[in-house]
């Protein structure tokens, strides 16, 4: 049986694919990445936890053996910058193909291809 | 440096020095210094090759082991490659218009030494591949298309040696002839004694396959001769004496290698028919169907360099029945036909290239008369197409008789109808060559042609002595073959060849020869100055005449063949492979404009269906 | 109501600062302390231009007396529009009698004009919906009168007689 | 497009059985630590920082950290390289409300000092150089909101990102001028400064430095963002 | 359990139960207009319960202290602040973004006013 | 010299980058000539890596921070990231010189800072010995190189960027799934620790967690079909850009696919990876020789072309044996420099004649010799004639496929060959023999780049052995594994 | 903590009837007006969990995300207002 955070992770991640596979909107494309990252981070973090341990900040009476693995914690840290600045980017991409194509639409931005 | 070095790199060398100085003279004198050095180090090293056997070196380079071997055979056909080699490049000097022709011409003749003399199928590929490119760019800025069937399938033959090679090098981990030999020898004994061999039945046959395919588009095999005719007659000339004469026997070469190396093994694995090796007998029979199919369609050109592309695709059939064959005595005849081949069709190619190159001129109704006014060439045709011709004594004769000897004392009807049909054939696009350049009445626009220019003249020369020489004294050939198999095939002394069954006396017959050839010469100077009639007005026995059937000796000569033999003319393997690349074309267009197909919507599901192969794989 | 001297002004601005990072801290370590009011100073310097024009004026007492007083009114108000909320919600006849209405304030400043949006936003039944000059738009969600004094009545006036003193 | 979705959901459904299936083998909840136990057991005494997250982001995995910063600052170059015009201007049709615009005049102050106190604390409490950053970025963003004609100091802001970036390596390089390796913390290991402060302000080594370097760097490059994308091209 | 945990408790319930309100009224109202009515106030207070109940809860534990208490304010005041200003924002989008006014609704004084404008500056043009 | 002082590798490129917003006030060239300045650094720094790791034998661990692996994250910088790194510094430096005349497009300045962080990203990639790392690394060039592609800020350079985006973000999210199942599973990031326990991984974990990582890589690493983003990339970025992706940004991540394949190989579904990994790299060939093979637009084509040669890369990979891994290293560097000529050389083409579609290629030979004479001398070689270095490595490509008994795999892969020789024979025809045209004033400079790496092409084709040797011992560094993990100095933490 | 069953339930149903309201719309600005209450919510969560683990640390956390939060429904509503 996997626990509900796992499966909430999958659940987004799953989520955000499918955003990326029907959306026809470029923009809600994007929002389909960001829920698929979102759900990484959760299953990230997911993995990191530890029943009945707290977070790992060694003050207010919490010892080395009452708190949770701090590594994945500060991995979310890290992959949730490198998402916001993947989005950052792909916004700003966004906007120059809005300029140049006057859509959004996945369809119509294909002057590249074969 | 090693000897066996300056021959094979002799050429190459002096090729890229001539082309990169590009100056007039110096790149002429360099390269017909880079073809004659190899020649006379071939020369040099005979005596050691006597005494020893071999001379041989080994090279780690790349983080392989190369060897290089000089024997009785590689030796045999290195000559022909120094010989002819050289005759080609004296007519090079001639007709070369450009430095990177002497680049190309010489690095392909390295490639040719490389193949003959490296003793590993590694070295022996990789010389393969320069040579085939070097001769390539010669083609390439004649005709795209041409140069384009002749790339793809050297391309083709090429890949097909290297997954070979490959296969052969897995099982046996060494590219060394010895090693591979060794393994296939111990293979077939294995196999023999009812052990599991080391390569199973399929794998021999995929390497003969392979090596069929190789040797065959090089050699000009039907029906992967479809390059040849194109690429022969669609380049420098003088450079074709060179392509036809030497470098398709580099695909008669890597034959012979057949045998050398794996041969044992594919006579266990799939026997004889009669006395010949099953295997032998697909490269006997595509060779005798090269015969006819290069002779029938040399007579229908009409154009003097087709004729002989497709004449020398029909001489290359012979050899290949020979070897097919596969007793000694038919390799040796194949060998001897190799070189006379060489001799005569190098010698051919260059009278051609003198022709065209005095009168600009391709095409047979543009021609005739030119005896009068080229004698030297003409003399020089005389030998050739005697010698082609297979009539004694020249050096085409005793070869032709000792493949079709070594044929029919195998007991194979078909094959030696093949043959003689080959010759027949033969005697008919000669008479053409004949008639309609030399003979007849002379075009006006053709009244100032000089003769050949003296390093065409020389290189002609050369190669018209050794057709008369080996023709009068065959033995002299035949002895030096007979070392290759270290024991007496062919019997006989220097002017006599003693198979048994048959002999052949060349010393005799010139003395016949000559008679004849006196008589000749009166006839031909009488017709000269007797026929005076316009050029359109011949053989019509007062019929109407329109152009199309206005049959001259110089056009459309053999037209009613032509409609005679419409159906079978029809299939072109020529145009099938033709189809064969636009399919390929037309299936990548359609592929790439599908999954290239510019939405990144669909390129996302490409990626999730991986993901979903990956999920239900389990991997 | 002119604007304060510059140095009133970030005076006034590390003031505040300092005071919220004592309440965000809540520690009177001496580290805590010393770089509280470092970054107080170095934030200030940044921001007084616009956080503040009144500068030091605004801690005069009467108005912190006003504000203090404002706080139990506010909250008792918004405490009744809870309940006025919960009662609306609740009811299963969902009794509402919707519109926007305008009104008139009669505040200056800035912030006394936030102070009130807001302080309407959060009470009986009525949300900002914009301000220009001193004309509220505002959505009622039971219009009792929809005249401009009328709504005045109703909505602002309340507020303003606390919110006149603080922020003037 | 019925037909496209259905696929589009049964493919997923099955990747998804599978990352599930693969999950079920790392349970949830338990213990799974080496590497992690051995940061929290050691965390104090070799970092001086109390927050175990924070000493293994800036600290033992203070590599993984420049890179982190340094794909923001790939992400601000990129967005002002491509929103790139040789003029620009705001060009937002309607301003905010004097209820928005004094409300973000007040919040300003309070929010960038917010966001100092958040990355000054970062070796002490959860946070520090990005979510600092990101709080003081958003009191620009809030100005942008609320102000038609408001622009940050582009030219200042740039300088500042570059030299915070500089700083970052510099830290780093000083360590291993120093200590021998890069991303040494020879504050906290070599000069020992503030070992007998852990849980308070001044300790945790060079953490609360890079932190200090993060959070203006974040907060500029995050401020450079917004202004990008809210400008439009104008005609000269 | 001090009586500061018991107020605490309390304000915490309180509060929760007017985020409860404020959900529900998101969904009972008809329009956006009286969505925002109903669940800006109701999240608002709400809030306030569970912060300040949450400073003053702690205080009555072991672990509490003062800073507790300051924090939750400091975030209470905050969303004091914030609360209205986003309501305002929304609905000025709202009314803005050209979504009509439910279909009870008595009077509409902004769009006269805005009309009003609109007639100016088209005069001013003139 | 301390060893440790490899760190400037990452550190170099880091702050010269940070440094530009601070000077390019002064202008436009000296941003120019800093990039420059930067990129000949580096290569010195390299090429002292280089020189210490192949004199020592022994590679150079660098520790981040003083912490020892598994705590700290090191940089693993043996025979392979030691000749890598270099041909990363080297292609740079001749791109930057490059760029001074092709990049025009403004903001310059932002250009030089994600070129230096694109070649940042490569090194790191190539050099980290952290899986997590290795993510952060290839998220850097990743992000670097969507706005590189964009750079040029036409319609068709956003569309390119915006599919690399969206391929790339999936890519690597499940990429990290892979690391999070990894790291849930064994408790440790650290490569060498990795190979260390993976055996004792979660069978099932280890084959998820293998397949997701590695199809995240493949991504990245153009495998058909996860490259469909990468030829219009290649299209519309700036000219130096595209021999940047085809010398070293995709060989990085064809790398990393290596290295955690061969870290992994005690992980029970290893094989059937492989297999799969083989069958898609098959395809990659086949799929990309077919796509170039009518195509119009040269760069376009070349760029297929370059796809085809990544799948042989991968293919040899894929094989599981020393032999193909040395083959595949091998072949990267000759494809490196190859490809480098091919795309500057075209990118010139492009920009001194308007344009890379094919009818600008007709009379080149007339108009611009020795750039035409640069493009034959690299379609030559990618075709694999002998005495030119694509040759060598081809060949030992197809023996060690072979030698493992995918012959189906090498025919394949030929037979696309035969394709390859096809549309490359076009081209070479197209600029010599068709069309004509006055001669036009090539430049000095960048003649001179490409005399020197034309002059490698023939070098290596005629004297493999150098390279090879080098080859075969980056190779080595990969496949053995056993060494990799008694090189690297894990502290007792969780073993 | 007497009560924490009780303040989950009632946070949780809160938290799915906003959720319905994201996604049922109808207008943006209904689902904006959603978000703005599920992060009002939030906040509180955040705090309700600092006194449940007893880590006073959680408020900080809690007023970045108010903080955070803010600026993006502001963000949100100046955007569909078309003033930005
Ligand atoms: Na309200
Ligand atoms: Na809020």
């Amino acid at each position: 049986m996997i626990s509900v955070y796992y499966f909430g992770a999958i659940a987004l991640i799953l989520i955000g694919l499918y955003a990326i596979l029907i959306k026809r909107n470029l923009l809600k494309i994007l929002v389909g990445l960001s829920i698929m990252e979102t759900g990484v981070n959760l299953l990230l973090i997911s993995i990191g936890y530890v029943s009945g341990k707290s977070a790992p900040i060694l003050s207010e009476g919490i010892g080395p053996s009452q708190a949770v693995d701090p590594i994945p914690q500060a991995l979310v840290l890290t992959a949730i910058v490198i998402g916001v600045a993947t989005t950052a980017m792909a916004l700003s991409v966004a906007i120059l193909i809005y300029e140049k194509y006057g859509t959004l639409n996945v369809e119509e931005i294909r002057r590249l291809r074969g | 440096m090693n000897e066996l070095f300056i021959i094979i790199f002799a050429p190459l060398v002096a090729g890229v020095i001539a082309w990169a100085l590009d100056i007039k003279g110096i790149r002429e004198l360099l390269g017909v210094a880079g073809a004659a050095v190899p020649l006379a180090y071939l020369i040099k090293l005979y005596p050691t090759i006597e005494s020893d056997g071999m001379v041989n070196y080994t090279l780690n380079f790349a983080g392989f082991s190369f060897e290089f071997m000089l024997t009785h055979l590689s030796w045999v056909f290195a000559m022909i490659a120094g010989v002819v080699g050289l005759a080609a490049v004296l007519g090079i000097v001639s007709t070369a218009k450009k430095g990177y022709e002497w680049l190309f011409a010489l690095m392909s003749l390295t490639g040719v030494y490389g193949v003959f003399i490296a003793y590993d199928l590694l070295g022996f590929f990789i010389f393969w591949e320069i040579m085939t490119f070097g001769s390539f760019m010669m083609v390439l800025k004649y005709n795209k298309a041409a140069s384009l069937k002749y790339f793809v399938l050297s391309v083709i033959g090429a890949y097909a040696m290297l997954i070979a090679i490959s296969i052969i090098y897995a099982k046996v981990g060494s590219f060394s002839f010895i090693e591979v030999y060794r393994a296939f020898s111990q293979d077939a004994a294995l196999a023999t004694v009812g052990s599991s061999p080391l390569f199973s039945r399929g794998e021999i046959a995929l390497i003969f396959g392979l090596f069929l395919v190789a040797f065959g588009v090089k050699a000009g095999m039907f029906p992967l001769h479809v390059w040849a005719p194109d690429a022969y007659s669609e380049t420098n000339q003088s450079y074709t004496a060179m392509f036809s004469g030497v470098l398709s026997k580099t695909g008669v070469y890597g034959f012979i290698l057949i045998y050398m190396l794996i041969g044992y093994r594919l006579l266990y694995e799939f026997g004889t028919i009669r006395t010949v090796p099953k295997f032998g007998y697909i490269i006997a029979f595509l060779g005798g169907l090269t015969i006819i199919v290069g002779g029938i369609l040399a007579a229908l050109q009409e154009d003097i360099r087709k004729l002989f592309a497709y004449s020398s695709i029909s001489q290359l059939g012979y050899i290949l029945v020979g070897i097919g064959v596969g007793t000694a005595l038919s390799i040796e005849a194949s060998i001897y036909h190799a070189i006379s081949h060489a001799l005569f069709k190098g010698l051919f190619f260059l009278i051609v290239a003198t022709i065209i190159y005095r009168t600009g001129k391709t095409e047979f109704k543009d021609m005739g008369g030119l005896a009068e006014k080229m004698p030297v060439t003409f003399a020089m045709a005389f030998v050739a197409i005697l010698s082609l011709a297979g009539i004694p004594p020249m050096v085409g004769f005793a070869s032709k008789w000792l493949i079709f000897e070594s044929v029919i004392s195998q007991n194979m009807p078909i094959l030696g109808a093949m043959v003689f049909f080959g010759s027949a054939v033969g005697f008919v696009y000669l008479i053409r060559f004949t008639y309609a350049v030399w003979f007849g009445q002379r075009p006006t626009d053709l009244d100032d042609t000089k003769d050949a220019p003296l390093p065409l003249a020389i290189g002609m020369g050369i190669l018209a002595v050794l057709n008369v020489v080996f023709g009068v004294a065959p033995g002299l050939v035949a002895q030096e073959l007979n070392k290759i198999f270290g024991r007496e095939v062919i019997g006989g002394t220097i002017w006599e060849l003693n198979l048994g069954f048959g002999k052949y006396n060349g010393l005799l017959l010139t003395v016949w020869f000559v008679v004849g050839m006196l008589i000749a010469a009166i006839v031909y100077f009488m017709g000269a100055k007797v026929r005076k009639v316009p050029i359109t007005d011949t053989y019509q026995s007062g019929n109407p005449v329109t152009m199309e059937y206005n049959l001259t000796i110089r056009r459309n000569f053999f037209l009613p063949l032509k409609e005679a033999l419409s159906f079978w003319l029809r299939m072109s393997f020529d145009r099938f492979y033709k189809d064969v690349g636009k399919t390929v074309e037309d299936f990548a267009e359609t592929m790439r404009n599908y999954v290239y197909n510019g939405n990144v919507q669909n390129y996302a599901w490409y990626l999730v269906i991986i993901l979903l192969i990956l999920a239900m794989w389990g991997v | 109501m002119g604007e304060a001297s510059r140095i009133s002004r970030y005076l006034y601005t590390v003031i505040v600062l300092f005071a919220i990072w004592l309440f965000l801290t809540a520690s009177l370590d001496p580290q805590e302390l010393g770089f509280g009011l470092l970054l107080s100073l170095i934030v200030g310097a940044f921001t007084y231009e616009i956080f503040t024009t009144n500068g030091l004026a605004n801690l005069h007492p009467k108005r912190i007396a006003y504000a203090i007083a404002y706080i139990p009114y506010f909250l008792w108000a918004m405490i009744m529009a809870n309940l006025d909320v919960a009662y609306r919600v609740l009811h299963p006849k969902r009794p509402i009698n919707p519109g926007i209405v305008e009104c008139r304030t009669v505040l200056k400043s800035d912030v006394g004009k936030l102070s009130l949006a807001n302080s309407i936003t959060l009470t009986p039944g009525t949300i900002t919906l914009d301000v220009k000059g001193d004309r509220y738009f505002i959505h009622w969600i039971d219009v009792k009168d929809d005249s401009i004094e009328g709504a005045s009545k109703n909505i602002t006036e309340p507020f303003e007689k606390f919110l006149k003193v603080i922020f003037g | 497009m019925v037909v496209k979705r259905a696929l589009a959901i049964i493919t997923l459904l099955v990747i998804g059985y599978w990352l599930a299936v693969g999950l079920s083998q790392v349970p949830f909840g338990e213990d799974k630590m080496l590497i992690g136990q051995y940061y929290l057991n050691n965390v104090k005494d070799q970092t001086g920082a109390v927050n175990a997250v924070t000493a293994v982001v800036v600290n033992y995995r203070g590599f993984d950290t420049l890179g982190e910063v340094t794909v923001l600052f790939i992400a601000s170059t990129g967005v002002g390289a491509l929103l790139w015009k040789r003029k620009r201007k705001r060009t937002a049709k309607t301003e905010g409300s004097i209820v928005l615009t004094t409300g973000t005049r007040l919040l300003f102050p309070f929010v960038m000092l917010f966001g100092a106190y958040i990355f000054i604390h970062g070796h002490l409490t959860p946070g520090g150089g990005f979510p600092g950053g990101a709080t003081v970025a958003t009191a620009f963003l809030l100005l942008y909101l609320a102000y038609t004609a408001y622009e940050i100091p582009h030219r200042g802001f740039e300088v500042t990102e570059g030299l915070a970036g500089m700083g970052y390596v510099t830290v780093g390089l000083i360590g291993l001028a120093i200590g021998g390796y890069f991303l040494f913390d020879w504050i906290w290991q070599t000069w020992q400064f503030g070992t007998d402060n852990i849980g308070r302000l001044l300790s945790g080594g060079f953490i609360p430095i890079i932190y200090t370097i993060i959070g203006i760097k974040v907060g500029t490059e995050l401020s450079g963002i917004i202004d990008n994308m809210v400008k439009e091209e104008v005609s000269e | 359990m001090s009586a500061l945990t018991i107020i605490g408790e309390v304000l915490v319930l309180l509060g929760t139960f007017f985020y409860f309100l404020s959900a529900l009224g998101l969904i009972r109202m008809p329009d956006v207009y009286n969505r925002m009515q109903t669940s800006t106030k109701s999240a608002t207070l709400g809030s306030l319960g569970v912060f300040v109940g949450v400073g003053i809860w702690a205080l009555g534990t072991d672990y509490g202290s003062i800073a507790w208490l300051t924090k939750t304010v400091v975030i209470a005041v905050f969303l004091l602040l914030t609360n209205p200003i986003s309501a305002h924002a929304l609905i000025r989008a709202a009314y803005k973004s050209g979504i009509p006014l439910w279909e009870g609704s008595v009077v509409d004084k902004y769009k006269e006013h805005l009309e009003a404008e609109a007639k100016t500056e088209e005069g001013g043009e003139e | 010299m301390n060893e440790q002082y490899a760190a400037l590798l990452i550190a170099l490129p880091l702050i010269s980058a940070f440094f530009v917003p601070v000077f390019k006030g002064i202008g436009k060239n000296a941003v120019r000539y800093f990039l420059l300045l930067v990129t000949a650094l580096q290569t010195g720094i390299a090429a002292w890596v280089f020189k210490e790791v192949y004199t020592t034998g022994q590679p150079i661990i660098v520790i981040a921070g003083g912490w020892k692996p598994p705590v700290g994250i090191n940089l693993y910088i043996g025979h392979f990231a030691a000749l890598f790194v270099l041909i990363i510094a080297v292609v740079s430096l001749v791109m930057a010189v490059f760029s001074i005349s092709a990049v025009k497009t403004e903001p310059i300045d932002k250009y030089a800072m994600l070129f230096l962080l694109l070649m940042l990203g490569a090194t790191g990639m190539i050099a980290t010995g952290d899986i997590f790392n290795l993510f952060v690394f290839m998220e850097i060039t990743a992000i670097s190189a969507y706005a590189l592609t964009a750079y040029n800020k036409t319609g068709e350079a956003a569309e390119a960027s915006m599919k690399y985006i969206i391929l790339g973000g999936i890519g690597s999210s499940f990429f990290l799934i892979g690391v999070a199942l990894i790291y849930g599973s064994l408790g440790t990031l650290n490569m060498a620790q990795i190979a260390q326990l993976a055996a004792t991984m979660n069978p099932t974990v280890a084959q998820v967690g293998l397949a997701l990582i590695i199809f995240g890589l493949a991504v990245e690493a153009e495998i058909f079909p996860l490259n469909t983003w990468a030829p219009d990339a290649y299209q519309a970025a700036p000219h130096p850009i595209t021999v940047m992706f085809s010398a070293f940004v995709v060989k990085a991540a064809l790398y990393a696919m290596a290295r955690l394949i061969y870290l992994m190989s005690d992980v029970g579904s290893w094989n059937s990876v492989l297999r799969m990994l083989i069958i898609m790299a098959t395809l990659t060939v086949v799929v990309a020789e077919l796509a170039a093979l009518r195509q119009k637009n040269v760069k376009r084509m070349i760029s297929y072309s370059s796809i085809a040669q990544v799948g042989l890369i991968a293919l040899a990979f894929a094989l599981g044996t020393q032999a193909g891994v040395d083959a595949g290293v091998f072949h990267m560097i000759n494809h490196a420099v190859v490809k480098a000529l091919l795309f500057l050389a075209v990118g010139y083409v492009a920009i001194t004649i308007g344009g890379a579609e094919m009818e600008n290629f007709k009379g080149l030979g007339k108009k611009m010799p020795w750039t035409a004479f640069a493009i034959s001398i690299g379609a030559i070689a990618t075709v694999g004639i002998p005495l030119f270095n694509v040759f060598w490595s081809k060949v030992r490509i197809i023996l060690a496929t072979i030698d493992v008994g995918y012959t189906w795999a090498a025919v394949l892969v030929l037979s696309a060959s035969v394709v390859e020789a096809v549309y490359y024979f076009r081209l070479l025809h197209v600029i010599w023999f068709e069309g004509e045209g006055e001669k036009i004033n090539e430049s000095f400079v960048i003649g001179l780049m490409m005399l020197f790496l034309a002059a490698l092409v023939v070098a290596i084709g005629v004297y493999p052995d150098y390279v090879w040797e080098l080859a075969r011992k980056a190779g080595e560094d990969i496949f053995n594994v056993t060494q990799y993990v008694k090189n690297v100095p894990l502290m007792g933490v969780g073993a | 903590m007497i009560g924490i069953n009780i303040y989950l339930t009632l946070i949780t149903i809160a938290t799915l009837l906003s959720m319905y309201r994201v996604f049922r719309g109808p207008t943006t600005v209904d689902r904006l007006v959603a978000v703005d209450i599920m992060t009002t919510i939030t906040t509180g969560l955040m705090v309700l969990f600092a006194l449940y683990y007893k880590r006073m640390i959680f408020l900080d956390v809690a007023l970045v995300y108010a903080i955070l939060a803010f600026g993006g429904v502001i963000a949100f509503a100046r955007y569909l207002e078309g003033g930005v």
